[in-house]
């Protein structure tokens, strides 16, 4: 018997802190997967946002650094223009990417900066305890919309792959989740090719995650996938919104 | 002079023990003394240790802190192993023996051992050993009367959630009368 | 009397707002102070109010800026990294002379730090809550009740000074409950305020809120006028509290959590006859100096207590001028000092003097 | 022949892995208790696991090795 | 005779402090009329940015805020939210809008904030003296990029209705300009259209001005408009990107 | 020697940054410190280096942090709104102990205020650059050539305690030209880092540059680590210019524009026969405590001009305590004081002693 | 008949309306100078004025009355 | 020790005034001495009041500012009205009398009158009156030689732009020629 699946060695040997059955840990394992395969843990530099996934920079075994709610984007920069040798990730929440982080977020993109964005798209502000992020859907209950996110005065959810597609310097912007195997796997690929991407010079590459928050959802594990499903995928549509490599395709 | 109570409320996230401080800390409240109610979490997400200081004196509460209590409520043995030696001499002990097998070994302090969680299952009252452990404490320690206690749990649970009260009057009930 | 109920700090602040006549909040998550926005989440949309959840700290404190200049009382709540980011919206606050509340909650840092209590946004407060040569009110509660009251004070006092207003806190008070009376609605009015930015309905000429000056006289004079109105609050409106100061030996100067703690370390000085005696400034700024200098001529020493690396310390030895020697313990990085380490600290200088 | 093994260091008990087995071979154990205090998921009848690693695929903590 | 033209009453009788030829003046003159067509004076309250906009105070008979750099979107927020009954707009330029300001602008228009934004694109930065613009051309020669915009390393271009036009809070996009008589008559309506909306309740309304610096262009004022046509029109094509009104027709 | 060059103070300081290795400039731009920023983007490109127009304040100062991160000489600029934005990310450079150089041109204040020099930034620039409990490096140049030199200095300390550092001047010496002498390349040396997050090709365990830690008692040990540093660092690293002070009854304490001024004034008091001098601060933090206290004995008054409302004379009395008296005297909102303004106030003080 | 009154005060002499009056009838006077030292723009052959505004609408300094 | 030289060059934003301060401050420096150059702007976005303060010197040079000038170029009505009261008792003012018709009453300086932009443009030096009043006031002053003043001006502007070089010493010879 051989072994086919294990921890990747891009993780660290340390237990996420993450809840039980939040999809955090699958991104994270996705994305240590591609660090091993492509074979560039000694090259690659992270950044752990300000979110549940602070401490990421405990998990990946490669050179982690943390930044400022919302500034991954600028600090992939200011790490890419000194070492464009490196490969430079960020992983950021919702809350970071399209919040607070909007104008970083934007600005890399349209500055074609060479990197690769991994984005999770849980709904919301996981860390902080619950409260509305900027892609909670309408009607949804937060500990900051508590009567569900009324969008007359808290407004629309922000669909950032297809706000961002809009913009020249963008290479790869592909919405995908992991609420089953399938699309676990595709969402392998798809964060593979961003990376991919980033070796080849290609410019910025954003994957973002539908995912789930268990805990601030209020549900257990499978049920919140069961509610991503039937909530957030009809929102968020999955696919390529922009694919610029060879034989990609846009939406 | 009424003597203070310091209490600590501590084990781990999601067994209520916040807001058994709570119903603690409105005893106080009704009987007109000062109070102080103070939570304390980990650096884990989820899961992790949480306990609660609550302090109930006639005099204005300085440091709401509880770091030498002399009424602790354990209910992991973790906090039991962090938190025993800071008990005052003379001081009360409220183990939940279902969670946590080990025995004090100090002299100088009275400890109750109460399965209280087992009690709480048995009595269709999950997740309530919690109040089981505060009724056991007003009990022993008398640091208000039972009326003042009930009272206390009306104040603390929200007037929509009456199916809620009954279940945690019922909790405290089996605390006080647990020997 | 109104009845007391048992409320945690952030929700006080809250609540207290909402019966000082605020009805606009604009805010961006971040702990420990999370309570506040929710209880505010959950109260407006009952009462008319505005709830914003803002995309960021610098939003919503232009947000503010905006409502303020629009006449109504407006506020916000952040803590350490977050205020940070606020510093050049209160900037353009004092600089338009408009009234603000802004809460921080503190937690330690620096950087993302760690986010448990702590008292090392002091200096931030008291001198640099931006660029420029600018002060704000900075209010330091010590109890929950406390917080209700100055709450009040800092919405009214804001807007007869026209400047911005601080509670500066931390999350031991942020997230500790006890018993508060809240004041009757109606205790506070909210004034005129014929310069704001509310349409002029053909009615006066065009108001204008603005900082900028391009003539840099012009910029001096209002720096000056602003100075001036800065004087009569250093004369008027210091606040502390004194414990036991009258007899004392050795005073301690605290404010917020920290103070609470020396409050136990004070007593148990006493209990084993060291004069101690506690100042606890209630305003940070303006800074308690003449009561300071009131005690200077009794006092044998003084000792600050700070959950920093010592900031208001400064304050103190300005206040002192070198007339008596000031010590200073402080714990930093989320630890609360511990009354008895507070009260080694008194014996040890108690021995020295 | 194949096999999955849970690392109990790791497990949580989240049951993403039971909902993901085709064959509905894992479930959590009963009488064991991590010690961050979880029951963990263990595979209920080794014989048909066919090693088709889609529990290890969604397990997010990272708690499963497969071998076949 | 009659008079046909002059001073509308809503700006006030300051000159300008702008420099000769600049389109900044014909914006002013536009939202003037439509303020004074509306009969809003009374009611409204304009922002003016950082950027040779600033003293915009000095110039509009309405109540005025000068809101920090970028932040004229949230200043506008606060401005409606307390005040609903009052017509809020902002006046900003390029730096404004689209860089430091780019997050409370996708934000303010996410939300469908009932406000109205001109948005005045010269592609560049006029105020501090030609800097790159976040629409600056590619291979635009400006202080900051003295060799010419490199998209490689100085980003492309926002083009900043395509971009909001994807988000739903928004209800007019539009991008004009006023280097002709006519184009002027269509920025106008524009703007009318934008004021209307906003008195109608229908949310988030920008309008893009496409825009002469001539100072910074190093160019006469007539030459500047004629740039703008050859260089500017084809990157940031005129027309409406979003519509929700009555009779509204998106691109 | 190699030739005497004229240039304006902004474009000095990118000179001399260049020179001293840096390759990586990230900033927004600001008036009065374009220049800076101007002459990077000509240079950089031509030499293998980044200049970088960032989208705000926030992503530059983010930038420089990623790119100090990396292991690289990385610097910003920027004036005084621009600066409160920054704050948060230095809070963040300090917590995670990364060397950067921050130049702030200083212009007057609060608010947008306007573009003219100033110096009301001092509060800011050394109490509280960010929240948090920390220090960084703070600079004050009073010729180009100074510039020059402090920009050197400022990598290489900043280098050595892996903090940041500030030059802090204002749009005069920002604007003005004056003969400056650069230095040879090869003057400073960019010193290895090991701990900086490159790539750890599969060589050594990997590097995390972080400011958060959730233990209280770690992230107090890290501030107390830290401040351990600082306290080596006030104790070697003071540094000021002395004028006349030996044999001085007045001496005025002034830093950067409003020192240059000063000297004027005190040449003009001497030729009157008034014995006065001046202490010019070149560290503003650490301060140059050790000089004002050594020379306590001899001086009569000391008197702090400044372009502010009066900011550093707090540092000044607290380095005095009390011992003697302290005037101040400033103009702000961009006004440059005269030489005969201040020499008026020498004469006034000389007239009281 | 038609006119149009161009007010000096505010004329900066950029010459956008002389571009826009379709019957070339506007030019920079080359006797006059305005208090901030422009040349200021005064129409050539004031009969053929239609009054139709064009110059009006592109004036940047809302320096043109135009009268019909 | 040779005289100082406090230099201020007043007028519009475009009239050179800056690069004018510019050559004198290099004839400073090549002459070996201490020399300052601040420009000042005015809040007008363009076309405003724009001025220059030089100053040389044998000491170092303390406030760059120049508030009483010895020497004064000015090229507009509104800056002579500002600064003329200014210049120090004995100074010299250099007043570009195309522009400027007033005639100056103070009886303590000396003031030299020279039709400077209509010198330039005859000479079709258009925009360079700022030169000719430079070239002026070198040989009025004699705060250097001929020689350094070219050498400045050849420091000054950048080699790529030589025909300009040839048009600014040009002018500077007008200045220097004009009676
Ligand atoms: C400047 C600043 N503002 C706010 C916070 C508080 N904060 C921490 S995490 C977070 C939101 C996290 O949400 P998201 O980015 O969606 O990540 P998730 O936790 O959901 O994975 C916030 C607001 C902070 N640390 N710093
Ligand atoms: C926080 C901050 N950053 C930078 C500046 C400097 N600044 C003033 S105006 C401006 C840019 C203006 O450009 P734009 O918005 O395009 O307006 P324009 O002048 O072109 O009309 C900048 C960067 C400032 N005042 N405040
Ligand atoms: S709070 Fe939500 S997002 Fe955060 S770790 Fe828990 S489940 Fe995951
Ligand atoms: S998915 Fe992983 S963590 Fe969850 S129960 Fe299965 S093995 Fe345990
Ligand atoms: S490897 Fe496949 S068959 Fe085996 S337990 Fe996992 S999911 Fe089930
Ligand atoms: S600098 Fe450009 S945008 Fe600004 S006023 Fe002058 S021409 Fe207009
Ligand atoms: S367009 Fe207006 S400002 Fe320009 S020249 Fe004509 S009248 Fe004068
Ligand atoms: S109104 Fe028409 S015809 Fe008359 S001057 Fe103006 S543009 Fe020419
Ligand atoms: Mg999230
Ligand atoms: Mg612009």
């Amino acid at each position: 018997m051989a072994i086919v699946y294990k921890r990747p060695h891009a993780l660290t040997d340390e237990v996420f802190h993450y809840c039980p059955g939040c999809t955090h840990g699958i991104i994270h394992r996705l994305i240590a997967e591609t660090i091993d395969e492509l074979e560039i843990e000694g090259c690659t530099v992270g950044i752990a946002p300000v979110g549940c996934a602070v401490r990421a920079y405990d998990f990946f075994s490669c050179d982690m650094v943390q930044a400022a709610h919302g500034r991954a984007p600028a600090v992939a920069t200011g790490l890419k223009r000194a070492r464009p040798e490196n490969i430079i990730f960020t992983y950021q929440g919702d809350g970071d990417l399209a919040a607070i982080g909007m104008a970083e977020t934007v600005h890399a993109a349209t500055r074609g900066e060479n990197i690769t964005v991994i984005f999770v798209n849980n709904a919301i502000y996981g860390m902080t305890g619950g409260q509305m992020a900027p892609t909670s859907l309408p009607g949804q209950v937060t500990q900051t919309t508590p009567y569900g996110r009324d969008t007359n005065s808290a407004g629309y959810p922000i669909r950032v792959c297809e706000l961002l597609s809009t913009l020249d310097g963008v290479a790869l912007a592909q919405r995908v989740t992991v609420d089953s195997v399938r699309n676990v796997r595709i969402a392998k690929k798809a964060i593979k090719k961003a990376f991919e991407n980033q070796i080849k010079g290609l410019g910025f590459s954003i994957v973002e995650v539908v995912s789930s928050c268990p805990t601030n959802w209020g549900m257990a594990p499978n049920d919140a996938l069961k509610w991503l499903q039937d909530n957030m995928l009809p929102y968020y549509p999955l696919g390529v919104y922009k694919d610029i490599s060879e034989g990609g395709e846009n939406k | 002079m009424r003597p203070d109570l310091n209490l600590l409320l501590a084990g781990f996230g999601g067994q209520g023990l916040l807001f058994g401080g709570k119903v603690v800390a409105y005893c106080g409240l009704i009987e007109n003394r000062e109070i102080s109610w103070l939570p304390s979490y980990g650096p884990e997400m989820r899961g992790g240790t949480a306990n609660c200081s609550v302090c109930i004196s006639d005099e204005p509460i300085g440091s709401p802190l509880v770091l030498s209590p002399n009424a602790l409520i354990v209910m992991n043995l973790p906090s039991l192993e962090k938190f025993i030696d800071t008990v005052e001499a003379g001081g009360s002990v409220f183990i939940d023996s279902s969670m946590i097998s080990k025995r004090v070994d100090r002299k100088d302090i009275n400890v109750f051992y109460i399965p209280a969680t087992k009690l709480a299952e048995e009595n269709d009252l999950k997740g309530l050993a919690n109040m089981v452990l505060v009724g056991k404490l007003c009990k022993e320690l008398g640091f208000c009367s039972k009326e003042t206690l009930f009272a206390a749990m009306e104040k603390s649970v929200p007037p929509s959630k009456a199916e809620l009260l009954e279940k945690n009057k019922k909790a405290l009930q089996i605390g006080i009368d647990y020997l | 009397m109104a009845e007391k109920v048992l409320m945690k700090g952030n929700e006080a602040l809250a609540e207290a707002a909402i019966c000082a006549g605020c009805r606009h909040f604009f805010g961006y998550p971040i702990t420990p102070q999370t309570e506040l926005a929710a209880y505010m989440a959950k109260k407006m949309p009952k009462i008319g109010g505005t709830y914003l959840q803002a995309e960021s700290e610098l939003a919503a404190i232009n947000m503010v800026l905006g409502a303020s200049a629009a006449g109504v009382r407006a506020m916000t709540s952040s803590s350490s990294p977050g205020i940070s980011l606020k510093t050049e919206g209160i900037s353009y606050l004092a600089g338009c002379d408009l009234p603000a509340l802004i809460i921080n909650v503190q937690r330690g840092g620096p950087g993302l730090g760690g986010i448990q209590p702590s008292q090392s946004d002091y200096w931030q407060a008291t001198k640099a809550t931006g660029h420029g040569d600018f002060q704000i009110l900075v209010f330091a509660p010590s109890t929950i009740q406390e917080m209700v009251d100055l709450v009040f004070l800092a919405f009214d006092l804001g807007d007869k000074y026209r400047m911005p207003a601080m509670i500066l806190l931390d999350g031991m008070l942020g997230q500790m409950m006890e018993p508060v009376v809240l004041p009757e609605a109606g205790k506070t009015v909210v004034p005129d305020r014929p310069w704001a930015a509310d349409g002029h309905k053909n009615k006066r000429p065009h108001n204008i809120i603005n900082s900028l000056y391009l003539d840099p006289l012009k910029l001096e004079q209002t720096n000056i006028e602003r100075f001036k109105r800065y004087e009569k609050i250093k004369g008027t409106e210091q606040r502390c509290e004194e414990l036991h100061t009258e007899d004392a030996d050795i005073i301690i100067v605290a404010y917020g959590a920290s103070s609470r703690v020396c409050r136990n370390a004070v007593a148990a000085a006493r209990a084993q006859g060291i004069k101690a005696g506690m100042i606890r400034p209630i305003t940070l700024w303006p800074f308690p100096v003449d009561t300071i200098q009131k005690r200077l001529v009794s006092a044998k020493a003084f000792l600050t207590v700070e959950m920093s690396m010592g900031q208001m310390v400064d304050d103190v030895r300005l206040a002192v001028n070198g007339a008596k020697p000031v010590h200073f313990f402080g714990r930093t990085g989320g630890i609360i000092p511990s009354p008895p380490e507070v009260l080694e600290q008194i014996e040890l200088i108690n021995g020295g003097i | 022949m194949a096999k999955i093994t849970v690392d109990e260091k790791y497990c949580k008990g989240c049951e993403l892995c039971i909902a993901a087995c085709p064959k509905e071979l894992i479930a959590l154990s009963q009488e064991r208790i991590t010690e961050k205090g979880y029951h963990p998921a263990e595979l209920t009848r080794p014989e048909e696991c066919t090693g088709c690693g889609s529990c290890a695929v969604m397990c997010p903590d990272v708690a499963i090795t497969v071998e076949r």
